[in-house]
């Protein structure tokens, strides 16, 4: 049956995208049409072979206890082997699925968007591999297989960032974003390496079996650190705090690249590689509570940076940042269930909002700042509604995705931590907030003169009604199909509905869009708008003027003005930081490089004073030397 | 070979060596120095002979002396300049305090070096008749070496002619 | 009486001037000579352990001979090669040789 | 004995000695390349014949003289690397000097020299093979004689490396004067830590860091690079950096294995330094060549940890490194040839725009890049890695550590001349043209590069068995 064939040539699913970037990269790229045709056909197939995964996986019940993996050696050499293979559970699965979904829908979705663009079979090209060495990374059964991948979704970020390679932005954030996250990826191969030593093996299923024996032996000191090492890997990737920095500059690819790598699929490859090496980070409580700390703080503080952005995209990138936090910190409390399934909610809804930003900049080419647009729903009502799906989904309101994903995570967070809670809800508030904001401004209030907005061609707008249904229904799905029973680590842990915190949230977000609405919809800018305000508002009497100064004050005073502080904290200070240290080699490269003075006897004369160095050190440890030195007698 | 002769000769044939090879990195002519050095050479020949390396004592005078040094004469008289004062100088540019302490601690390492190793002396027979040993060694075990050696003669012969031949304009 | 370490200062010695000429003279001529300084004191100690420590087998003397050829070449083209800077800059004082540096 | 061990050598041998006679019966016009595919051809029939040789190990002359699995696997490597290097040069080495039926024979006699290195197994045939070596590239270093560069880069090479040989073979002299012996096993027989074995040693590790320029002994390196000839440069960077690593290994695995204790500690801080020294000095340069020349100080850096190992699977590492380290630069040295035929000169700057001139290229030159700062699926990223598990699992875990951080800085400077080429606009619109044979070799080299990072089996087999047959 197909499901079989999928299962047992599951290596399929990246090789097809692999073998589109080889076809359209070296042959194809002068044929616009053709190398769309091919990584489309390529993707279709790949999703399809997914799907069957993903029903094989439920239809022969492959359990995250027993996964399918078939292994092919690599390097097998005395001392040490390495394979290559496919690990099948319902985790990977599901994250098959959602990158070749995503991708698909981003391919279709650029032959509209990229047309006429003279990179237009290197674009896709590079689509191609960036897919496939993201499913390959999905399916690796080890770490040394994780890391390849790893590194080559990083390599494809960069040239997809560098895509406008024209544009100084362009190729400034790329390097940026990699060298970043380089940084990160040095922790996570030391973390690697102090595996390879502690255990002998990277394979994730020996290591699952050695590590609680090597915790009832040595106790966790030593592997929290290995671990906060290996997390600094997913701190890099996924654009937590303080290395998130490169994730808003990554912006300046082309959008398409922006709503699949920085959105939906590669920036959760680090919660991906959390969950799949659950099985230590679950055992050492130390590094889970630095996890969740780290998620919560990067939702949070992402989230108010978001407030006071006017770049669509960046307030897009910060969200994304922020709902990364939101899902490390779900793995931080210990609830893989949660977290994946916000993984999945969020790649439907973002990848829909990135597009439907697509749509709008593709609309009102080179136009960035929100407040420049603005009634866009009359021209543009399927970006629209697009858009307001998306907003609606991230901001928990039911009965869109975001509100069942999001409902998880703050009942797994309640029952952990307190604090912890406080911090989610906040956040969740403040998202709610600045995606209204987004919304009202950009496609409410009256049009601007000067802007000839059109909406977007067929081809842009197939992905967006997909990916638009998918984040209204993306939330039953898992319900339907008992969600928690599969993806999960330990027992099955799915409690369904939380009332109490489903309503708190929801309130909080309605609150949160209705202020949104007061504040930015209802136009408080203009005078005569005020004044039209107070006649609506008028039975709420004098408290009206309380509530609006407060709501004055607070916008400008607490969320411009924390937002404004954070985001000079970050341009001047973690930027500094994370520059800082990849300016040291530089300037200590200069002052060496000042040694080489092109004389000869100086190069001798090092040299020789190296040569004098090396030998007094040699003869002084020699055993006899230091009994003559010492008095003694030979 | 009475003891006391074989004393005095190594210390005169050792003041030789020393003083001359001293006298070639002081001179500031480059002619002394390279008269100097063909001293040295001699007098490092009578140490050969006191090791009862009297081949290479002969090969010693023959190619250093014959060979070396005149080319080094040789090259001083063609890179050609109107004095000969001042030719070969002590470099003014360099820390020649920091030179000379490099130098002094070796010497220093290697004379503490000599004398805390407990050599291995051996009591074997001096071979007489060196110079027949050394041909049937060359010959037979170092042949390898020895191919090389003469592969490296003509290597550097071609390559002094091509480059002191110079551009053919 | 004479021994082997007697033979071994005096190559030590040498060595070192060698050592120190190299790093101090002013010319490349000048630099040449100090290396042959320290090529003879190497085949000073060569001889030496070949007399004292291996005498039946001569493998220092061999070695000694080949140390010989060796400068004997390393000479050949020390001096062409002098003569290339000689006739490119007209000058062979070492510290002048830094058109490429950092 | 049997000489028939010897006939790689004396075939090359003969080759030089051939191409010389043709060199003055042909008429000048039609000798230059004719000469250089026959000395292609002619290696290409030794390289072939080599592989005859693999089989149990044996010796000449008492052992002087070893042809094991080890020293063919050198072998093999240096003609190579001598093959392609002559093959990407054709060009540039015509447009050199009017002297090359010269520079073809001495190339092959600096070979020649090499393989003596990878087969000696004492001390003396170590001295020769590499002063043959290592005199023979002083006169090819200063062969450009239209360039006062190169005369003054052949004279700082030949003064600081005829000073080093004095200094190894002064410790050469300490190390036969303490044990008696010249030949390796006999002087690992009667080793000791004594004051003038040890003094002998730390003589001779500086004598050899200086051939493999290991900092703080590499001053000589960025010089020399940048003045030679660009073929010279790539046989100076590829099979004499390569030749220094076979003797090291054999003298200190086979010989001084006995003072691991003294010498390792040593090793590694020279290996890291010339991590830290290369990388950082290499991002400020503008010259290709120099920038190349301070990458293969890093590279050797990180060659000379996998000594830290002391067993078979660290000089396995080496052994395979050795080997990617030579085709990334086949790769990168072409590129660079063919710029300097275009342009004259070898300023990185020359290099900009060229990924709209010879899209092809300039993917060779990035790929061979990223390959030497170790990124997946690059070899680079597999050789890094299987020198760094074999040494982690010695203890020396500071030393991959540092190899990682200096690998992720690598990549920013790499990242630069990438930059230049991708990003920066051609300074002026003139046709590129590059020889076939220049582009067969860039494609060797990157195939080469993906195979070995993608499936590094086989050379790893490879590497292993020879690395084992030292012991």
């Amino acid at each position: 049956m197909f499901n079989q064939y999928a299962l047992s040539h599951a290596a399929l699913i990246p090789l097809l995208p692999a073998m589109s970037f080889i076809i359209v990269g070296f042959f194809l790229r002068r044929l616009p049409i053709l190398a769309a045709t091919v990584s489309v056909c390529m993707s279709l197939i790949s999703f399809a072979l997914s799907l069957g995964v993903g029903y094989g996986v439920i239809a022969n019940n492959i359990t995250v206890d027993n996964p399918l993996i078939q292994r092919i050696p690599w390097l097998s050499i005395s001392g040490l082997t390495v394979d290559m293979g496919v690990y099948i559970d319902p985790i990977s699965a599901m994250m098959l699925v959602i990158v070749t979904l995503v991708a698909l829908m981003v391919q279709i979705y650029s032959i509209g968007y990229m047309r006429g663009d003279a990179g237009f079979g290197r674009f896709f090209a590079y689509l191609s591999l960036f897919a496939s060495a993201m499913l390959g990374l999905v399916i690796a059964v080890n770490f040394v297989q994780l890391f390849v991948f790893w590194e080559l979704v990083g390599l494809c970020s960069y040239l997809l960032i560098g895509y406008y390679f024209h544009k100084i932005s362009a190729r400034e954030a790329a390097k940026k974003a990699f060298i970043t996250t380089r940084i990160g990826d040095f922790g996570l191969l030391v973390g690697i390496l102090f595996l390879q030593i502690l255990f002998g093996t990277l394979d994730f299923q020996q290591l699952a079996s050695n590590v609680p024996l090597y915790v009832a032996e040595h106790g966790t000191n030593l592997l929290t650190i290995v671990a906060l090492l290996l997390f600094l890997g997913p701190i890099g990737k996924s654009g937590q705090f303080p290395l998130h920095v490169w994730l808003p500059d990554a912006m300046e690819g082309p959008t398409p690249v922006s709503a699949l790598i920085h959105a939906a699929t590669m920036v959760v490859a680090g919660v991906y590689l959390v969950a799949r090496a659950f099985f230590l980070f679950s055992v050492l409580p130390n590094a889970m509570e630095v996890i969740a700390w780290i998620g919560a703080f990067t939702a949070c503080f992402a989230a108010s940076i978001a407030f006071t952005q006017r770049d669509i995209k960046r307030i897009l990138a910060y969200s994304t940042v922020s709902q990364l936090g939101y899902m490390m910190l779900a793995l931080g409390v210990g609830s893989v269930t949660a977290s994946m399934f916000h993984l999945m909610t969020h790649a439907f809804f973002k990848a829909l909002m990135f597009l439907a930003a697509g749509a709008v900049l593709h609309g009102l080419p080179n136009k960035n700042d929100i407040f420049e647009m603005g009634g866009l729903r009359h021209k543009m009502p399927v970006t629209f509604a697009a858009m307001t799906i998306g907003v609606l989904a991230i901001s928990g309101i039911p009965p869109f995705a975001g509100f069942f994903s999001k409902d998880e995570i703050l009942l797994a967070v309640s029952q952990v931590s307190m604090p912890l809670y406080t911090i989610a809800v906040v956040t969740s508030f403040m998202t709610a907030f600045y995606m209204a904001r987004l919304l009202i401004v950009v496609f409410c209030g009256s049009e601007k003169p000067d802007n000839q907005p059109h909406e977007a061609p067929m081809s842009m707008r197939i992905p967006l009604v997909v990916l638009g249904v998918l984040a209204v229904i993306g939330g039953y799905i898992p319900y339907a199909n008992h969600f928690g029973d599969w993806v999960r680590f330990g027992s099955a842990s799915h409690e369904g509905l939380h009332w109490g915190i489903a309503a708190t949230s929801t309130v909080l977000s309605i609150l949160a869009i209705s202020l949104a609405w007061y504040i930015y919809g209802s136009g408080k800018v203009s005078p005569d708008k005020l004044s039209r305000r107070f006649s609506t508002l008028y039975k709420l009497s004098f408290h009206k003027y309380y509530i609006d100064e407060f709501y004055l004050w607070l916008n400008h005073t607490f969320v411009d003005g924390l937002g404004k502080i954070l985001y000079w904290l970050e341009l001047h200070f973690v930027e500094g930081i994370v520059n800082g240290i990849a300016g040291l080699p530089v300037g200590l490269g200069d002052l060496v490089r000042k040694s080489q003075t092109g004389k000869l006897q100086r190069y001798g004369l090092i040299m020789f004073g190296a040569m004098l160095i090396l030998v007094v050190w040699l003869v002084l440890l020699s055993p006899l030397f230091k009994g003559v030195l010492s008095g003694g007698d030979y | 070979m009475n003891e006391l002769i074989y004393t005095v000769a190594f210390y005169i044939f050792a003041a030789i060596t020393v003083a001359a090879a001293f006298g070639v990195v002081t001179k500031s002519n480059l002619v002394h120095s390279a008269l100097l050095l063909a001293l040295c050479f001699i007098g490092v020949s009578g140490l050969y002979v006191l090791l009862q390396a009297d081949f290479l004592a002969a090969v010693q005078i023959l190619i250093y002396n014959g060979a070396i040094a005149i080319v080094f004469v040789l090259g001083t008289m063609l890179t050609r300049r109107s004095s000969r004062h001042g030719t070969n100088d002590t470099e003014v540019n360099i820390p020649s305090r920091v030179v000379t302490l490099v130098s002094g601690l070796f010497v220093v390492v290697t004379l503490g070096v000599i004398a805390t190793t407990p050599w291995h002396y051996s009591s074997g027979v001096i071979v007489e008749d060196t110079p027949s040993l050394l041909a049937q060694l060359i010959l037979t075990d170092y042949m390898v070496v020895m191919e090389a050696a003469a592969v490296l003669l003509l290597a550097a012969m071609i390559g002094a002619i091509v480059l002191a031949k110079g551009v053919e304009e | 009486m004479i021994g082997l370490v007697h033979f071994l200062t005096v190559a030590a010695i040498v060595f070192a001037i060698g050592l120190y000429g190299v790093l101090s003279k002013r010319t490349i001529v000048g630099i040449l000579m100090s290396i042959e300084l320290m090529l003879n004191a190497v085949n000073i100690n060569l001889i030496a352990f070949s007399r004292f420590i291996t005498p039946e087998v001569l493998t220092g003397q061999i070695f000694a001979i080949f140390t010989i050829t060796v400068a004997a070449a390393e000479v050949a083209v020390g001096m062409a090669m002098i003569f290339r800077v000689y006739y490119d800059r007209n000058t062979v004082h070492a510290a002048r040789l830094d058109e490429m540096r950092w | 004995m049997n000489i028939a061990l010897l006939t790689s050598e004396i075939a090359v041998v003969i080759l030089a000695l051939l191409i010389i006679v043709f060199d003055l019966l042909m008429p000048r016009q039609e000798a230059r390349r004719s000469l250089g595919y026959f000395a292609v051809c002619g290696l290409l029939g030794i390289l072939v014949y080599t592989f005859n040789q693999h089989g149990a190990s044996a010796t000449v002359y008492h052992g002087f003289f070893v042809v094991d699995k080890f020293a063919l696997f050198f072998k093999q490597l240096f003609i190579v690397a001598t093959i392609l290097t002559l093959l990407f040069s054709f060009d540039y080495i015509e447009g050199l000097t009017h002297n090359t039926g010269e520079f073809y024979a001495l190339l092959l006699l600096s070979l020649v020299g090499m393989m003596v290195m990878a087969s000696a197994n004492d001390l003396l045939t170590v001295f020769v093979g590499l002063e043959l070596m290592t005199i023979i590239f002083y006169i090819l270093v200063g062969f450009d004689l239209r360039s006062s560069k190169s005369s003054e880069a052949g004279t700082k090479y030949l003064i600081l490396g005829s000073a080093a040989s004095a200094v190894l073979l002064y410790g050469m002299s300490w190390v036969y004067g303490f044990t008696g012996s010249i030949v390796l096993s006999e002087i690992a027989a009667h080793i000791t830590a004594s004051p003038a074995m040890l003094l002998g040693l730390g003589l001779m590790l500086a004598g050899f860091c200086f051939k493999m320029s290991i900092v703080p002994f590499h001053m000589w390196a960025p010089d020399v690079y940048e003045g030679a000839p660009i073929p010279v440069t790539a046989m100076l960077a590829m099979a004499s950096k390569a030749a220094g690593v076979a003797v090291l290994l054999r003298v200190f695995l086979v010989a001084f294995a006995d003072l691991q204790a003294y010498w390792l500690t040593i090793v590694s801080l020279l290996a890291g330094l010339s991590m830290i020294v290369g990388i950082i000095v290499a991002i400020w340069q503008t010259n290709t060549k120099r920038m190349l020349a301070y990458s293969s100080i890093a590279q050797a850096g990180y060659i000379l940890s996998g000594l830290l190992a002391a067993d078979a699977a660290g000089v396995k590492g080496m052994l395979f490194y050795a080997v990617l380290y030579m085709v990334a630069n086949v790769g990168a040295f072409a590129v660079t040839t063919a710029v300097n035929n275009q342009y004259g000169s070898d300023k990185i700057d020359d290099l900009s725009g060229l990924s709209q001139k010879s899209p092809f290229l300039a993917v060779v030159m990035t790929v061979s890049l990223l390959s030497m700062a170790g990124l997946p699926p690059m070899a680079g990223f597999v050789g890094k890695m299987y020198i760094f598990m074999a040494i982690t699992d010695k203890g020396y875990f500071w030393i991959a550590m540092l190899g990682l951080v200096m690998s992720m800085v690598s990549v920013y400077y790499y990242m630069l001349v990438v930059k230049v080429m991708y990003s920066k606009e051609a300074k002026n619109q003139q046709e590129f043209t590059a020889s076939v044979s220049l582009r067969i070799v860039a494609l060797i080299s990157l195939i080469a590069t993906l195979f070995i990072g993608i499936y590094p089996g086989p050379l790893a087999e490879l590497a292993n068995a020879a690395a084992r047959s030292l012991w």
